[in-house]
């Protein structure tokens, strides 16, 4: 099962990975949201995998570890803040420019 | 026995859910994919409904809940995207 | 009395699903019972703008069997459409339907283009934009007029008992 | 466990499955969008119903008392899942997809 | 109990949720807000010094859970002279942004607070998740700020530093899950003690994660090759935005140190990266340098300056066992002080030549350019490092510190281009003049702001041996892991 | 008093100019403000002087920063008193002449200003007696310098030619500031008596030669050494009294100075003689010979310096006690002539209204008093007898004849120097005869010349009598002078040397007379010299300078723009190579492939999850450019995650991924209206495969990282949040009570970057204009139906269900999974459907449209539950709980968390709906929909 979760976060990431590299401002919108799954999966496994032990007082003997869970949460929470602001960000580009490419040629030297 | 049950609906639950993955891939339609990933959470229900079976457990029950609950926000959005372009006006 | 129970209740129905919905979650104590009860008033009071014409329900009995109708069509349906599906593609018949609508309500409407979704065969693909026409599409059908006519008899007449529109 | 009950989860069980995989077995198979939509949106709530009503009387059973939580999913799809259904129909009719030839009746521009 | 320490979070924190609440259009209660708090952390700053400056070690416990099992706040000596120097910097850039561009976009004063926020937590926080959180909000803070304000400019700047950040983020995350799952604490001070007693796969995992973390806090320190994003964000921020955010490279900087100094001065993971960084950090001085060169907008020249601070004070932080540490503070301070002001004096340069604005064009005659230029001059003096002001003592306290003769060669280099580019700009921007122009004479606010930014040159000069010990007490403290891991975890270690 | 304050009066002094001209602009007022500090710094000399003289050095000393050995140290020995009565003495005359010279237009203040400040810095440079305050005095002499040379900065010639001194010089001055570190390091002070007596060390110490070159890079740079003379010609764009100024006595000399200050801890090595003899003889024949072909009358001057400069550095690299007070003598008597002649060029060219030799003839008759002036001092340049250039030259020739450094080569000296002196006659020559006579003026822009004003000529006469009286009677008046200075620069014992006018007849007078006949001839060929000079390839230093300048930054913007090539993919690409470069090197260095423990067995559902997981990723990847279909996959991904969740016990994981994924679709819906719905494919293939390389390599890395911490023991410090759950924070959802008690700052900073997250968005927001589509992805018009009556019918009731559902997940968050968060993400979507079926104008007529005070309220409420531990004297964000009991109710349990929780409820609402209610308003600026 290790080795699935593992497998599974190597997807995620190599894909997020992947889109992050494209040109335009969508495929990295979509690349940074798999990106952040594969992350947040990682960061879930780190605690180790259990089967129905959820970490609730008195439902189980040996409960799974709950801190990277909390941690998966905040995680989960800012990620979704982010995304929102890079989309809007991405609109507003396009609004600016007419075109969501992300690449350009400009040295940092835009007029004002 | 009941293990059995469980096993036999967990197969015909992840066949269900690789014709709706057939079909979300196949298209060939933008409407015919959102159909199939609404149908693919509305399996996912019965899923979990069964984990929870499996498991003796009812912490999972709210996850069902949920989909049930607000699942269709999504595909509501972009059916409304299909047919408008703009969802919020 | 009755206008205190008004001003607590502007729907008494909603109130009441919302109150047997927090029984159900919690499972029945009194303490769940009172704070349900709490809430049953207050959400529907706090939301009222958002649901300004759902009427009324003038017949509780009718709507127990309306429910139990529709249940049971869904059943029944569901095996057909299962054999329909199983079966040879060829013999279908798919057809628009539109069946012009008597009930007035936007509600009223509403649950009877859900009714017919939900039972097998049939989806509501669309409510004209004056409100008199729906059209249905069904998936295997000899004839429209008979699918209107039952239409009409087993869903659209009880709710408009029910709804008294 | 009572033989009884137990074979009751297990056929609800496996009828909501049958008929989930059917409803999926038809959005695969069914030769156009407007079909297809009545795979799923059918089925499956028999589907998801036949799974509650397990787990209904599973947990019921385990606690010697009635349980009916459950039901509040398969509510919540009955009131929701309609919905989808309908808005997904007048999408496909917008975009005016193909139906198949033998379809009798027009879809709508609106 | 004092509560002091958590001040620095909860005073911008307030004031944000404040600015939230304020009526629209009130644009006057919502400068007198942000001021008011700005102010009050100049004061809580000065006060938190005080109480670091004998040696204490502070703890607070948030929520009364004991370290390592709930998160701390820390307020040591680094923390407090960063607490300082973040507040001595944001006062006059917002004094600087009342003056109107605090209302060319929505919600400035807002970010502003919240921008302090999680500056000032970030140096406080004693826990390496909360880091992450903190990093976040002075992220988020500074990509609205980054963007206020209008252009297409900015606005692609802005993109390419909000992508850039956020798969530094999920970075930040393996790393902090790998120290997780290794070390099993995410309390830095007990971080520092477990990382010496990992042995095996755990040590080898956790090279990589600290490595990545490395990585992580080299893109917010604008460390080569992660600090592209830089010149074209700085150089398109609104001037007072831009002057704040002199400090946010030093977060970067400063989570490595602190990292660095508490778990990886000795023991056996000792000196994990330190060579992969110190060259990293001459590369960004060299290249940094030729940024400067090429630079040809005083916008874009300061933000090759803020980078050449960087490079400068990674390599001296780098070296040896944080033997450079006490001169580097100094120079830090210097640093991103003179960069801030060097920021404001940019714009209120282009507003002074219109059109031209702060390219290096003929352009025309600046109104009360007598004073711009020789501020300009003095602050030139300063960021180059020529005598006799700070700058200078700085770099000589640094050459003196680092002894390696590629260090050496590469910031008197730096200097040299510094002093080409600045020369150059300045000969240009004061000098070569067409004629009236319809500039913007420089306000009195704006002027106000700009000297008490650049006020901090003379002090440092004149007062620089006093400043000197002070940064010299720092590094002895941030040398001491020990004081640090005792005072946090108490007995239990 | 202490003689140190008198570095002080000169800087003092450069406040008064600007003080002065606010109450008068009366210009000798000005002059004598000017003049005042620097008067009084002169007579505060004499009586340091006497003690000077009576063979004291005098110290003193202030600490300023001891902890870098730099210290406010002074001394005045023999050689800083010469040079400070040469700084301030000239200085006194420049001012008096600069009154005449400048316009009335001119801005007179700032120039006195700056003159003071060099005044200031040149005075520092001689009297520290600590080499770090030294350094900081030399290069605060570039930087005035440059504020003086780029005095008329509306002029091309004036800014390059600052920018070159300054960046030549300042160069230098770098260089300069290693070395003296280096000596430091070596000695271990800075502090120039130690350095002194510590030549021995120094020359032992394998940096010596490092040392000396920095040193002299400094000096050579500083006083115009070939080859990095070329920026003093065209430093003469400044006005003239800053020429007469810096050019010679104090700028160019800071580098000569330098030599004879260390003269006695780095000389006297071969390596000493090399360098400096062979620059200083290069300089002196280069800068003679270029000297005479000259048509600028500064121009002439400005190389007839570097050519002296040259020679007093070959002086000093002779390695010999006499050479060096020559050199001393060479300083005096250069500093003297040249500063007249610069003021008699300038007087020229003041009344003239040019520089230019070819133009300007016969002044004879003009201007005769002036003429005389400038014969007798271009006679002492020259090295004519009676004047005090023969003095110091025949003692210069006679070294050069002395020296036996360079073997059997050693003829080389001699006559070098005496091809240098026909040179230096030959342009003295043409100073006088092309000048004032050689006929009639050419087309003067000012006609006819007079002389100018009475007291514009007194410094020069003042400068003329010197080195005449000193050419006379040298043992009357410089003698002693030259005793203690260039006993402090030797640093010993003086060895014998005679000043008389009258050697004998020796070798020495020989080669003055060759020189004097030599320069006589070759003056006399002018005209084919000329000829020949012309047609050499022109080569202007300043343009090439200039060129090399701007190639450089032409190099710097093209390497920059290389990185910097604007790209986020390159940019993100570094990033990612870096991460993949640490992942490359401490992988394959991992002890196994394997934890400790055992895996969870794998059952079948759980591998078909995945394999859909996975697919889903790749289709997502796949088929990014197909943006819609993307997206559908991406849900899969999603939901697929969740379900993982919930497989490995994380059901609290689930719900809120399962919310978040909603709004995602409803954000990603709401911006795709505005965005194309495809891309074109456009990476190249080199591209890809880096990039698939780059996704491969970091992806399995991670993966590989997590299997292994997945199947590692771990020791962590969550048992005690199992532990002390229930009895410390009141909740049976470990995961929770982390949430809102254990790191519930952590939950405080989170929902603030939410509540950022929404502002920011806000602000982007406002006034953004986006043209949206006026038809589908098929090219249809929109559908008219904007809100059908199902959604719109069925989503309203749904509000209150979904609000109980929200009241219900809140509350049992603190004992079951849940919580503030989930809860707030379903009421979002609650009122997101609302907005979604019936439209903003009809949500926003039921409840208010603002959604920041929401926001801050819930900000505030979990700011305000953490500060209220405080009244009961706990640190922030202490929480308490409590049972109750209600008759008939029964127990419950109450936790201040909760309050917390409440707060993340409002804010994730009001931030959610910030965020997307105003985006989807945003269409509602665009008037595009008919029946809408
Ligand atoms: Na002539
Ligand atoms: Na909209």
């Amino acid at each position: 099962m290790e080795l699935l979760v593992a497998v599974i976060i190597g997807v995620l990431v190599s894909t997020g990975v992947y889109l992050c590299l494209r040109a335009r401002t969508f495929p990295v919108v979509m690349g940074l949201t798999l990106l952040s799954y594969g992350v947040n999966v990682f960061l879930f496994a780190m605690g180790g995998l259990k089967i129905d032990k959820v970490a609730v007082v008195g439902l189980n003997s040996d409960p799974t570890d709950p801190l990277p869970q909390a941690l998966v949460l905040t995680a989960i929470v800012i990620g979704f803040a982010m995304t929102a602001f890079l989309v809007v960000l991405a609109l507003r580009s396009q609004a600016e420019h007419d075109t969501d490419h992300v690449d350009g040629n400009d040295s940092g030297e835009g007029g004002r | 026995m009941l293990a059995s049950a469980i096993s036999l609906t967990f197969g015909l639950l992840t066949v269900a859910w690789l014709l709706n993955l057939y079909r979300l891939v196949r298209g060939p339609t933008l409407p015919d994919r959102v159909l199939a990933l609404d149908t693919m959470y509305i399996n996912s229900i019965a899923l979990i409904v069964v984990y929870g079976i499996q498991v003796d457990s009812k912490l999972y029950f709210e996850a069902a809940m949920l989909i049930a609950l607000i699942g269709f926000v999504s595909t509501v959005a972009v059916a409304k995207y299909m047919t408008r372009g703009d969802i919020i006006e | 009395m009755k206008a205190l129970f008004e001003r607590c209740f502007p729907s008494p129905s909603l109130s009441l699903l919302l109150w047997l919905t927090w029984l159900l979650l919690n499972g029945f104590s009194p303490g769940h019972a009172v704070l349900g009860l709490v809430l049953a008033v207050l959400l529907p009071l706090g939301t009222r703008p958002f649901w300004p014409n759902v009427p009324g329900i003038r017949n509780l009995p009718r709507l127990g069997g309306f429910i139990l109708v529709v249940l049971w069509d869904i059943l029944v349906a569901n095996l057909s459409v299962a054999r329909k599906v199983l079966g040879p593609l060829g013999d279908m018949r798919p057809a628009f339907v539109e069946m012009p609508l008597s009930l007035e309500d936007d509600f009223a409407i509403a649950l009877l283009t859900s009714t017919v979704s939900l039972t097998p065969g049939t989806v509501s693909a669309d409510v004209s934009m004056d409100r008199k026409t729906l059209l249905i599409h069904a998936l295997d059908v000899d004839d429209e007029q008979a699918l209107i006519e039952e239409i009409r008899q087993r869903y659209e007449r009880p709710l408009k008992e029910i709804f008294q529109c | 466990m009572d033989a009884v009950i137990e074979w009751l989860v297990a056929i609800c069980m496996v009828t909501g499955g049958v008929f989930a995989l059917i409803g999926s077995i038809g959005l695969a198979r069914l030769p156009d969008f407007f079909t297809r939509l009545h795979g799923p949106t059918k089925a499956t709530t028999l589907g998801v119903g036949g799974t509650i009503a397990a787990s209904l009387l599973f947990f019921s059973w385990q606690a010697r008392q009635l349980q009916l939580h459950e039901v509040l999913i398969i509510l919540f799809l009955f009131i929701t899942a309609p919905v989808s259904a309908h808005m997904l129909a007048k999408a496909a009719m917008h975009r005016g997809l193909k139906r198949v030839k033998r379809t009798r009746g027009e879809p709508w521009q609106q | 109990m004092s509560h002091w320490i958590i001040a620095p979070i909860l005073i911008p924190a307030l004031a944000g949720m404040l600015l939230l609440l304020e009526v629209r259009e009130w644009h006057r209660l919502r400068r007198i807000t942000g001021l008011l708090s700005a102010s009050a952390l100049l004061a809580v700053a000065v006060l938190l010094w005080e109480q670091a400056a004998d040696g204490t070690i502070t703890v607070y416990q948030l929520g009364n859970w004991a370290a390592p099992f709930g998160i701390v706040l820390v307020l040591d000596r680094l923390t407090a002279l960063m607490l300082l120097l973040t507040a001595v910097l944001a006062f006059p850039a917002l004094l600087y942004a009342c003056r109107g561009d605090d209302r060319k976009g929505a919600n400035f004063h807002g970010l502003f607070q919240f921008q302090l926020m999680g500056i000032n937590g970030a140096f406080l926080t004693g826990d390496l998740f909360n880091l992450f959180v903190f990093f976040e909000v002075l992220l988020i803070a500074s990509y609205g700020l980054a963007l206020h304000g209008r252009g297409p400019a900015r606005v692609k700047a802005g993109l390419h530093y909000v992508a850039l950040n956020l798969v530094g983020s999920a970075l930040f995350l393996i790393g902090l899950g790998l120290i997780y799952g290794t070390t099993g604490t995410l309390n830095m001070a007990d971080f520092a003690v477990k990382a010496q007693a990992v042995t095996g796969m755990d040590q080898a995992l956790l090279k990589v994660a600290v490595l990545l973390l490395w990585a992580v806090f080299g893109l917010k320190a604008a460390l080569f090759p992660l600090y592209f994003w830089l010149p074209a964000t700085y150089a398109n921020a609104t001037a007072p935005v831009a002057a704040l955010f002199a400090i946010m490279t030093k977060v970067g900087l400063y989570a490595i140190v602190r990292v660095y100094a508490l778990a990886f001065a000795d023991g056996p993971l000792a000196g994990l990266g330190q060579q992969g960084l110190w060259a990293l950090a001459l590369t960004t001085l060299a290249l940094a340098g030729i940024g400067v060169l090429g630079a040809r907008r005083l916008g874009t020249l300061v933000a090759y300056l803020v980078i050449m601070s960087v490079g400068t004070l990674l390599a001296a932080l780098t070296f040896g066992q944080l033997s450079a540490a006490g001169p580097a503070l100094y120079y830090l301070v210097h640093s991103t002080l003179i960069c801030g002001a060097l920021f404001l004096l940019a714009d209120l340069v282009a507003r002074g030549r219109g059109e031209a604005g702060d390219r290096f064009v003929a352009g025309p005659v600046i109104p009360a350019g007598g004073v711009l230029a020789g501020l300009y001059f003095m602050a030139a003096i300063a960021v180059v490092g020529l005598p006799p002001l700070s700058g200078f003592i700085g770099k000589v306290a640094l050459l003196k510190a680092v002894p390696v003769p590629l260090y050496w060669v590469l910031l008197l280099l730096a200097g040299l281009c510094g002093l080409i580019g600045m020369s150059r700009a300045g000969s240009s921007m004061f000098w070569r003049t067409t004629g009236p122009g319809e500039g913007v004479r420089p306000g009195r606010q704006r002027l106000l702001a700009l000297l008490v930014l650049l006020a901090v040159v003379p002090a440092l000069t004149l007062w620089a041996e006093p400043a000197m010990q002070a940064a010299g007490q720092v590094a002895g403290q941030l040398a001491q892991p020990q004081l640090y891991i005792q005072a946090v975890l108490g007995g239990q270690s | 008093m202490n003689f140190a304050i008198l570095v002080l009066l000169p800087f003092l002094g450069a406040l008064m100019p600007p003080l002065v001209e606010r109450f008068s602009s009366n210009r000798t007022l000005l002059a004598c403000g000017a003049a005042l500090l620097p008067t009084a710094a002169l007579l505060m000399l004499i009586k340091p002087a006497q003690q000077v003289f009576a063979g004291q050095t005098l110290l003193s000393a202030v600490d300023w920063i001891p902890s870098l050995g730099l210290s406010l140290a002074f001394r005045l020995d023999g050689l800083a008193l010469l040079f400070a009565i040469l700084v301030l003495g000239i200085g006194l005359l420049v001012i008096l002449y600069a009154r005449y010279y400048l316009s009335p237009k001119e801005k007179a203040g700032r120039f006195y200003a700056y003159l003071l400040l060099f005044m200031g810095a040149m005075l520092g440079v001689v009297t520290s007696d600590n080499l770090l305050l030294m350094v900081l005095f030399w290069e605060l002499t570039s930087l005035s310098s440059f504020l003086l040379i780029g005095f008329w900065n509306h002029q091309t010639g004036a800014r390059k030619g600052a920018r070159m001194a300054m960046t030549v010089t300042g160069m230098g001055g770098l260089a300069l500031l290693a070395g003296v570190l280096l000596i430091g390091h070596v000695v271990g002070s800075y502090s120039l008596g130690q350095v002194l007596i510590s030549g021995a060390q120094i020359q032992a110490s394998p940096l010596y030669p490092l040392i000396l070159c920095l040193v002299l890079l400094g000096v050579f740079t500083k006083s115009a050494q070939f080859p990095f003379h070329f920026w003093l010609p065209h430093a003469m764009a400044a006005p003239t009294p800053v020429s007469a100024y810096l050019h010679s006595a104090t700028m160019v000399k800071a580098g000569v100075f330098l030599l004879a200050r260390l003269y006695p801890a780095l000389s006297g090595t071969d390596l000493w003689f090399d360098i400096v003899a062979t620059a200083g003889m290069a300089t002196l024949l280069w800068g003679a010979a270029v000297a005479l072909f000259q048509h600028d009358l500064k121009g002439l001057l400005a190389y007839s310096t570097i050519s002296h400069l040259g020679l007093i550095t070959l002086l000093f690299g002779l390695n010999s006690q006499l050479a060096a007070v020559a050199a001393v003598f060479h300083i005096i008597n250069h500093a003297t002539f040249k500063a007249s002649l610069f003021m008699a060029a300038g007087i020229i060219d003041h009344e003239t209204g040019t520089r230019d030799m070819r133009r300007i003839n016969g002044l004879w008759k003009y201007m005769p008093y002036t003429a005389v002036l400038a014969m007798v001092a271009s006679a002492a340049m020259a090295g004519v007898p009676l004047l005090n250039g023969f003095l110091s030259k025949e003692m210069f020739f006679a070294e050069t004849l002395e020296s036996s450094h360079l073997g059997a080569l050693s003829w080389l000296l001699p006559l070098g120097a005496t091809l240098g002196g026909v040179f230096s006659v030959a342009y003295s020559a043409r100073f006088i005869h092309d000048v004032f006579f050689n006929g009639e003026p050419v087309n003067l822009p000012k006609y006819p010349p007079h002389e100018p004003p009475r007291y514009m000529k007194v410094p020069v006469e003042i400068l003329v009598a010197l080195c005449v009286a000193v050419g006379v009677f040298p043992a009357f008046t410089v003698a002693g002078l030259l005793a203690v200075a260039a006993q402090a620069t030797l640093g010993g014992a003086l060895p014998e040397y005679h000043l008389s006018i009258w050697h004998g007849f020796n070798a020495p007078l020989v080669m003055s007379f060759v020189a004097l006949f030599g320069g006589i001839f070759i003056y006399s060929q002018r005209r084919r010299l000329f000829d020949l000079y012309a047609r050499l390839p022109a080569m202007d230093a300043r343009l090439v300078f200039e060129g090399r300048i701007q190639a450089l930054g032409r190099l710097a913007s093209a390497i920059t723009g290389r990185l910097q090539n604007g790209s986020l993919q390159s940019y993100a690409a570094w990033l990612l190579t870096l991460v993949a470069v640490v992942l490359l090197t401490q992988l394959p260095n991992l002890p196994g492939w394997h934890g400790e423990t055992a895996m969870l067995p794998l059952d079948g559902v759980s591998l078909l999850c995945a394999g859909m997981l996975v697919a889903a990723a790749l289709l997502t990847t796949l088929l990014h450019r197909h943006r819609m279909t993307s997206i559908m996959c991406l849900s899969v991904v999603g939901l697929m995650v969740s379900l993982l969740f919930v497989r490995f016990s994380a059901p609290d994981l689930a719900l809120t991924q399962l919310s978040v994924e909603v709004v995602t679709i409803l954000l990603l819906m709401l911006a795709m209206y505005f965005m194309p719905v495809r891309t074109r494919a456009e990476s190249s293939v080199i591209r890809v495969v880096r990039d698939l390389l780059l996704a491969g390599v970091i992806g399995a890395g991670v993966a590989v990282m997590a299997f292994l911490v997945m199947t590692g023991e771990l020791s962590s410090i969550s048992p005690f949040f199992l532990e002390h759950s229930k009895p410390g924070g009141g909740g049976t959802n470990v995961v929770n009570v982390i949430l809102v008690d254990f790191r519930g700052f952590d939950t405080f900073g989170e929902i603030t970057v939410l509540g950022i997250a929404a502002m920011g968005i806000y602000a982007l927001l406002r006034d953004m204009r986006l043209r949206s589509a006026r038809y589908d992805a098929l090219g249809r018009p929109w559908a008219k139906d904007a809100h059908p009556l199902v959604l719109v019918t069925i989503s309203r009731p749904l509000l209150p269900l979904a609000l109980l559902i929200a009241v219900y997940i809140f509350l049992r968050g603190h004992n079951l999974p849940g919580g503030g968060f989930v809860a707030g993400l379903i009421t979002s979507v609650a009122l997101l459907l609302q907005y979604v079926a019936s439209g903003v104008g009809w949500v926003h007529e039921r409840m208010p449209g603002d959604y920041h005070p929401v926001v801050a309220l819930g900000v505030l409420l979990a700011g305000l539950t953490g500060v209220g531990s405080w009244v009961f004297g706990f640190p922030f964000l202490t929480t308490t709980h409590d049972h109750f009991h209600l008759p008939w109710i029964g127990d419950f349990e109450l936790a201040s968390a909760m309050l917390f929780d409440t707060g993340v409820f409002l804010t994730v609402v009001g931030a959610t709906l910030l965020m997307l209610a105003n985006l989807g308003k945003l269409s509602l600026l665009d008037d595009k929909k008919e029946g809408a």
